[in-house]
């Protein structure tokens, strides 16, 4: 009779549970930790290194959002999720930040996310090999194209070969290795998903040298970190942490020079970004240097996407739309002031 | 009367050579009829289409040791992949300085290991014994008590495989054998929830469930009321166990004598004490060798984790071949895990067939 | 009857499993229409050397011609002899899958390639022979110990075989049964089929023998005709066997 | 003794009464959850979408589709696809197990042992790994379809699959058919009058081979009698890829080898098993009344190896419908993979899972009937 006693008491609990959800900052700040939806392993991404620690684009903004709430940019759970799961893995609350994902009106609208700022534009492209001799992706008529099942991809080639009136054979594959893989084996003779990581892909094949990437994105692939829908607190505090790593590259601050900037700079602008003058932090709830340790944990965004992405690593993505606008990207930070 | 004779026997005479040389038995086991002279010539030629490329791959073109970018040019396997990553591969993002912790509950589990599979432990001991290494296990993985706690979410690689099938194992095992004697409780209503329980889980396959765990329950389950995912797929695995362990119970519960239940009852014990001391015992003991059949099943199961964002040891190697120092070397990360999981399950198979051998009386 | 006629001729048998020498310098010969009892301890070898007669087992030395045919690894010759060699086991072994009836047509049929309808009439002759005809419908399984081993019979002799052999054919029956067998088989003795019995049953060997043989440690000890063999058995080695298998 | 009895039966009713409704009331406070969190996250529930046009491209597929049909009629693609796959597996992994188990019993002391190696490794490997490499060995080994191999004319292997003509029936192909009829007919009179003669004489004819002259033989002849009148869609070389045609693509075909060879691994464990489960003294008896090995096999050992495969081999099957799942891994579409794009698309996972589940326990649910009946047949007979 004690045990169901105990049962009966268990399941009082969990009706009485049916409450409403707690704020995130607040639930970060309380766990002293931030925990980031990551891939199961994308590279530039995110990805564990030989040591088991996971690094890449997204992580980096992890760290940039962790060191603004908690001061330690290194206090992050990190919980790899499928494709699949990360909507809801967001929606229900298991993460409170998730990798950067194509921005839908349907995802935003629908499926109880939050998009916050746009990271990177991708646009789905489409590799060939050279020996094809194609240069344009509407000559594709009637060849096989390599896609990942369950993401917009999928819809994106459909939709371009209607549009287009050429006929494109789609092969649907699980993950993005196995589609590349089986492009590669010559089971395709395409492969289609986002340019950066075509790019990626192709870095680890083989003979990167084989493949090219052609011109044209046929879709708009905005990727963006999201929040829960419905905590404007969190959200505003990820989507300004973010704009500041941006408006930091505009303002020419660096990872070594922050404090300097914060120090000796003169430029409005930059003293407010930094807490040397006004109260920004106080808006998203954070103190006034909440940005410098941002700074401090991933330098400006231009840093991260190098350290990531750039001429040093082995995908080599140009900037291209990521870059600042001022030097005709699309990466544009809303003032903060 | 004649004079009794005394026999004695001839002694023994070695056998003709022809009956045990080396051509003898290549006779009589590969080329005693035209039928099996031509199986064998086919066997041959396939052994010898298949081996020389494979050693050649694995071993003679293959790059053992070195840095990122080594084996760029190697026309064989890059086992330096395999090197640089197999404390990935083996605990996940498991913190490095901590990695003793993991790797002692190794050393735990293959003490514990070989003195089941040694047969000189009383089975008494044992019993105790293994849950005594998981609660160890458990304490070292996850820290606590004077150990720095590691989060579950650092968990992975083969250590995670291996946890997710332990502690499936171990609550699936009471769980199953409460549905089976659910099963046949009689009770109508109890009996049915059983049975409608094991079919439905039997009757689907374990990637549903997974999906169930890991994309529905948190749809089921109040907002604030929130279970991670390993625990979640954990729960679904077990679940997922307990039915067919159910199942294997009771064709050990069928195949106790009734006997057995009427000299217990006999004796005045009350039901749940015929069942608990004389009934559950033997049936256990029975299906022995089908309860590992199921943890191999069970070990192997695992893999399809990684279909729902769990990194174990297959979703660490798949996970490694996507570092940007080390694009490309899927292969011998798969090569790797076959080889890793052949080993577990070809190992705990043979364990099984030994106890069937020793038969479940001899069982101490 | 013509005793003359040799109708298994062992000569020089040796044989081994693997390095145990388990048939050493057998010579045997069986004439047509006898009757030879073979018995001995258990090991001695007695079973291997009558599943040798029809190469149930492989012998390494010596021949072995049966009806003027000598089995070597030749299969035509094995499956003539098999024909004409019929075998009772221990455990009967019956198919458990088809009923008595097909029990005894299988081979007539196959085998001797027998219209199924005279395979069926020959059938239920020997069944009322070995007097169980009512069972033919039955499975094996629902069937006791001696009318399961007295379908057994009835099958070999289905075949119409020249010689029966008899491996132990009592032995894994109740004491009750033993007898509605040993009946069966004293009435095909008395038709002068050639018969060789592996059996421990004295009293059938004292009745029924033309000769009994002696054997241990895979070597004939003695043979000799029932009489000489109770009363006056030559070996200290068939004294003691005797002892033990008449007085337990 | 009145209390006494009270409480023996008051005692399962209680415990019953308390199972049931804790089960009961935990489903409903589960379901009060549910609609809330779809209500919150704004989640539509009901089965409305099945007639939504889906928009997703399906590559492989028996039934006729194209991205404006429905999801629910993309949903039936994913279990016509599973079916499909799963009973040619399931006919595939049986002949290659018995194979298999007769091999792993075979005197030939080297057969024996692949036959053995073959079975622990496939056992002892999860099946998505296996599936991992089946299907990149089978890409790495086909040749592009531009050095398409052709074991005959229009028939093309290459790595996007194998192609074969696709025949078109053409006016007059009704006396072939009729002529395949008259054929099968034929073949089935002389089975019977084979079986008589043997009963009678003792002796029947070669029916196999007779039959099979007749059934190809017949048709055969009518075809030219009758102008030819099947017309051939030969796989030509079109851009990239062949067109026309029939085609058995490598996804297919990388998830029906894995399929294949992973059950037949345990198919032929039973078979094995099966067959060392006869009595050695079967053995003797038949040889020892003259029987061939051949008959031996078909007549005495294979009939009563079935007894101890059968209810193995049911457990056997229907985990190779539920493993079929694993498509999702390597691409092809199959309920489960098609449901995952739907759940991906529509986040409408509670309805999509629910199908999956019913179809799964339908089809299993049927095969465990069919081979309950099996099993009935083979039983023994005994007091």
């Amino acid at each position: 009779m004690k045990i169901i006693g105990k049962l009966l008491l268990a399941l009082a609990l969990l009706a009485l549970a049916t409450g409403a959800m707690a704020g995130t900052l607040e639930k970060v700040q309380q766990s002293g930790e931030l925990v980031l939806g990551v891939s199961e392993g994308v590279a530039g991404f995110s990805a564990p290194d030989s040591n088991g620690k996971w690094a890449g684009f997204d992580v980096d903004m992890g760290h940039a959002v962790a060191a603004a709430v908690l001061k330690n940019a290194d206090a992050i759970k990190f919980v790899p999720l499928a494709s699949k799961q990360k909507i809801v893995a967001v929606s229900s609350g298991q993460v409170d930040l998730s990798r950067g994902t194509t921005w839908t009106m349907k995802r935003d609208c629908k499926q109880g996310v939050d998009f916050t700022v746009v990271l990177f534009y991708d646009g789905q492209g489409l590799m060939v090999k050279k020996s094809l001799g194609v240069t344009k992706a509407t000559e594709l008529d009637g060849a096989s194209v390599a896609v990942v099942s369950g993401t917009t991809s999928e819809l994106n080639v459909a939709d371009f070969a209607r549009a287009n009136n050429i006929k494109l054979e789609t092969v649907v594959f699980e993950s993005k290795k196995e589609a590349f893989n089986a492009y590669v084996a010559g089971r395709t003779d395409a492969f289609t998903t986002d340019v950066s990581q075509l790019a990626s892909l192709r870095a680890g094949a083989a003979n990167p040298g084989e493949h090219i990437i052609l011109p044209e994105t046929f879709s708009k692939e905005p990727l963006s970190p999201f929040v829960r829908h419905g905590d404007q607190q969190w959200k505003d505090l990820v989507t300004w942490v973010l704009f500041g790593l941006i408006e930091a590259e505009e303002k020419g601050i660096t990872q070594a020079n922050v404090l300097d900037m914060k120090a000796k700079s003169q430029d409005p602008a930059v003293q407010r970004l930094l807490g040397a003058t006004g109260d920004v932090g106080s808006f998203v709830g954070l103190d006034n240097d909440w940005l410098v340790r941002a700074i401090q944990a991933v330098g400006n965004y231009g840093e991260m996407y190098d350290r990531s992405f750039g001429p040093k690593t082995a995908l080599n993505i140009p900037r291209g739309h990521n870059n600042l606008w001022t030097k005709g990207g699309l990466i544009y930070a809303m003032p903060i002031r | 009367m004649s004079e009794i004779k005394t026999f004695v026997p001839t002694p023994d005479s070695p056998p003709p050579l022809t009956s045990t040389g080396v051509l003898r038995w290549l006779r009589d086991n590969l080329f005693s009829s035209w039928f099996n002279s031509l199986l064998t010539l086919l066997a041959l030629a396939l052994l010898v289409r298949v081996v020389p490329p494979l050693v050649s791959w694995a071993l003679v073109h293959a790059v053992w040791t070195g840095g990122p970018g080594v084996c760029d040019d190697a026309s064989g396997a890059c086992w330096a992949f395999i090197a640089a990553k197999a404390r990935v591969m083996l605990i996940g993002t498991y913190p490095p300085e901590l990695a003793w912790r993991p790797l002692a509950a190794g050393a735990l589990l293959a003490g514990v290991v070989a003195a089941t599979v040694s047969g000189r432990c009383k089975k008494r001991v044992l019993t105790g014994l293994w849950p005594v290494f998981f609660a160890a296990a458990l304490w070292l993985v996850g820290g606590g008590a004077g150990l720095e706690t590691v989060d579950q979410s650092r968990w992975g690689g083969l250590m995670l495989s291996l946890g997710l099938a332990a502690v499936g194992i171990l609550v699936s095992v009471p769980l199953g054998i409460l549905l089976a004697l659910g099963r046949r409780s009689g009770m109508g209503g109890v009996s049915a929830v059983c049975i409608g329980f094991i079919e439905l889980v039997r009757g689907v396959p374990l990637i549903t469930i997974l999906f169930m765990a890991s994309v529905m329950m948190p749809l089921f389950l109040p907002p604030n009321f929130q279970i991670n995912n390993l625990l979640r797929v954990q729960v679904g695995i077990i679940l997922f166990s307990s039915a067919y362990i159910a199942e294997v119970v009771r064709g050990g519960l069928q195949a106790i004598p009734k006997g057995q239940i009427d000299a217990a009852k006999a004796l005045g014990l009350s039901p749940w004490m015929v069942t608990v001391f004389v009934v559950l015992p033997q049936a256990v003991r029975h299906v022995l060798p089908a309860l590992i059949g199921r943890c191999i099943a069970l070990f192997k199961d695992t893999s399809l984790v990684i279909i729902v964002g769990l990194l174990d040891f297959l979703g660490m190697a798949k996970a490694a071949s996507q570092d940007q120092l080390w694009l490309g070397h899927e292969v011998e990360g798969y090569v790797f895990c076959a080889a890793v999981y052949w080993v577990i399950c070809f190992g705990m198979s043979r364990y099984g067939r030994s106890l069937e051998k020793r038969g479940p009386q001899t069982n101490r | 009857m013509d005793m003359s006629q040799v109708v298994i001729d062992v000569k020089g048998l040796n044989k081994w499993y693997g390095e145990f020498h388990v048939l050493k310098n057998i010579d045997l010969e069986v004439h047509k229409g006898e009757r030879i009892v073979i018995c001995g301890p258990s090991g001695s070898g007695k079973s291997t050397l009558i599943r040798c007669m029809n190469r149930l087992e492989r012998h390494q030395e010596g021949t072995i011609t049966v009806d003027g045919t000598e089995l070597t690894n030749n299969l035509k010759g094995i499956e003539k002899i098999r024909r004409e060699v019929g075998m009772v086991f221990q455990n009967f072994n019956l198919f458990p899958h088809m009923t008595v009836l097909e029990n005894l047509t299988l081979a007539p049929v196959w085998v001797r390639r027998m219209p199924r309808r005279e395979a069926e009439a020959t059938a239920m002759r020997y069944l009322e022979r070995v007097r169980i005809a009512e069972q033919a419908g039955k499975y094996p399984g629902q069937l006791s110990g001696g009318q399961q081993q007295r379908v057994a019979i009835a099958r070999a002799l289905c075949m119409s075989p020249n010689i029966l052999l008899f491996d132990e054919p009592t032995s894994a029956l109740d004491p009750e049964m033993i007898k509605e067998v040993l009946d069966v088989m004293v009435s095909l003795a008395e038709e002068d089929m050639t018969m060789v019995c592996v059996t421990h049953e004295m009293g059938f060997a004292r009745t029924v023998a033309d000769r009994i043989i002696f054997m241990d440690h895979g070597e004939i000890v003695e043979q000799n005709s029932p009489e000489e063999f109770f009363s006056n058995p030559q070996y200290d080695r068939t004294k003691l066997f005797l002892s033990q298998i008449l007085h337990h | 003794m009145q209390a006494f009895r009270l409480k023996e039966q008051l005692v399962p009713i209680l415990t019953q009464t308390l199972v049931v409704g804790a089960i009961l009331y935990v489903a409903l406070l589960l379901f009060q959850n549910t609609q809330a969190n779809l209500e919150a996250r704004n989640i539509a529930s009901g089965f409305g979408f099945l007639s939504v046009e889906s928009g997703m491209p399906i590559n492989d597929s028996l039934l006729a589709y194209a991205p404006a049909d429905t999801y629910g009629r993309a949903f039936l693609v994913g279990i016509v696809n599973t079916l499909f796959v799963s009973a040619l597996s399931i006919v595939l992994a049986t002949a290659l197990g018995v194979l298999v188990g007769v091999a792993r019993v075979s005197a030939n002391w080297l057969v024996a042992r692949l036959a053995a190696v073959y079975v622990e490794l496939f056992r002892n490997i999860p099946l998505l790994l296996t599936l991992f490499f089946c299907y990149s060995t089978l890409l790495a080994f086909l040749p592009a379809p531009r050095q398409s191999l052709s074991p005959l004319a229009g028939v093309f292997i290459n790595n996007r699959g194998v192609f074969a003509p696709r025949p078109h029936w053409l006016d007059g192909m009704g006396w072939v058919v009729l002529a395949l009829g008259l054929a099968a007919i034929g073949a089935v009179l002389l089975a019977r009058r084979s079986k008589r003669l043997r009963d009678e004489t003792g002796r029947g004819l070669p029916a196999g081979w007779i039959s099979l002259g007749l059934i190809a033989g017949l048709p055969t002849l009518a075809y030219f009698l009758a102008g030819r009148p099947i017309d051939f869609d030969v796989p030509t070389l079109h851009g990239f890829n062949f067109k026309g045609g029939m085609v058995l693509r490598p996804e297919f075909t990388a998830l029906l080898t894995g399929l294949v060879l992973y059950t037949a691994a345990f198919i032929g464990e039973n078979v094995r098993s099966g067959i060392q489960s006869v009595d050695k003294g079967q053995l003797d008896a038949a040889k020892a009344l003259g029987l061939r090995p051949g008959s031996i096999m078909r007549k005495v050992i294979l009939p009563q190896t079935l007894r101890v495969c059968i209810p193995a081999t049911t457990n056997d099957y229907t985990s190779l419908v539920k493993n079929s799942s694993l498509a999702v891994a390597i691409g092809y579409p199959d309920m489960v993979s098609i449901g995952g794009t739907i759940i991906g698309q529509n986040d409408q996972a509670i309805e999509v899972i629910g199908l999956w589940m019913a179809v799964y326990l339908t089809i299993n649910l049927v095969l465990s009937l069919g081979m309950n009946w099996c099993n009935a047949k083979v039983r023994l007979v005994e007091r």
